[in-house]
């Protein structure tokens, strides 16, 4: 299960498209808006995403996953839209047989969905905005092969 | 060649609409596009230390060629970093 | 919230007593029985706890966290009784600001708990049955000076 | 004096109770225990290679001292390790 979604996320579904007769554990991610970032005051945020480049990506990174660990399946779905403080904009679920597998692909998937997935988030404070992007002036995606040269 | 040009977040915003289309010379690369690009809207200047290209859905580096019918699009920059 | 149930456990409400305002992650993780154990075919497992001893042990293991990271909120509920294939046997979910605290913390939850709290399995299987406990045989609760000299 | 001992899993199943209350003599320890218990379930000494014990909730050492009214619990081993 790889999608976006305008609506509201719930670990829930996620966690029985994973669960599999050979699952031992489930580990799952939600990542929640919360009300301080960096310091200033969040009012909402806006998310944003390339759909048909974004699923592919993260389709990657279960790809990633499975060359790594050895998981049974793996769940993620963004949210886009506005958001209100305490409401989920990415839910993740990863099983395995083993614990340790599952909750290291999961900690994995979600350092890799902000490093590539092209899902951006304004963050609306009460002095201001700014977008949030894929990781890319961290070297995330590829490193500085793929920056434009000005 | 017509070459499709998505547009998110912030160059989304300076450019006024999510798709442009550009009319570019046969084997032009990604560089020369955002040139042209940012020809018509100079605020993209902003942008371009940190901006990422994709061609069909692909990340791609600036020295790509490009192809008629290609669909590019702007991947900005992060501004703050992943901070959650 | 520490619990120990004999109901079916689900992470929703684990998940909504962690988040709080200044939550920017929740880690959840889920045990599930699984088909196969060590290479045998498990038919079901029953669980046991020492409630008293273990729901404070839940509560050390929170405290140890809080030691450790920046958390927000801790929750683990296990359950006992008799568990079909599938079902869940312990939920964790731990909030934080940012998610490398709550991934971390919440694997380390899973293994503390498995060390220390006093709940106990019996694998029973299409051959046969076996009890399986804290792992004091790791070393994992305290270390040799525990154990019974016989 | 007498304590109360919780019997759990594999101790539950050979002892065939829940809880045992032994007599002891004063100052008796944890070894102390589990010797009379054990002359009473002879099949404990299967456990007793990797078994615990708890006093009042907490996991205590084998020397430990007991008082009246202490609720010691057996703490059986792991037979197979964490799993999952």
């Amino acid at each position: 299960m790889f999608d976006i979604t305008d609506r509201s996320l719930s670990l829930e579904p996620l966690v029985s498209a994973v669960t599999r007769s050979s699952s031992g554990a489930v580990a799952s991610f939600l990542g929640v808006v919360r009300e301080q970032t960096r310091g200033r005051q969040v009012l909402y945020l806006e998310y944003e995403a390339y759909r048909e480049m974004a699923i592919p990506k993260m389709r990657e990174i279960a790809d990633e996953i499975r060359r790594k660990w050895k998981v049974d399946e793996i769940a993620m779905v963004h949210r886009i839209g506005h958001l209100e403080i305490g409401e989920a904009s990415v839910a993740i679920a990863v099983s395995a047989p083993h614990r340790h597998q599952a909750l290291a692909a999961c900690a994995y998937a979600i350092d890799r969905l902000k490093e590539t997935v092209p899902i951006w988030k304004k963050e609306v404070w009460t002095d201001g905005e700014e977008w949030v992007g894929p990781a890319a002036c961290d070297g995330g995606v590829a490193g500085s092969e793929f920056r434009v040269s000005s | 060649m017509k070459v499709r040009v998505r547009c998110f977040a912030a160059a989304r915003e300076i450019v006024g609409s999510g798709e442009l289309v550009v009319d570019l010379p046969e084997g032009s690369t990604l560089t020369q596009l955002f040139d042209q690009v940012q020809g018509q809207f100079p605020r993209l200047q902003g942008l371009a230390g940190s901006l990422l290209f994709s061609v069909n859905r692909e990340y791609a580096p600036s020295d790509k060629r490009l192809s008629a019918d290609d669909e590019v699009a702007l991947i900005p920059p992060v501004s703050g970093g992943a901070d959650v």
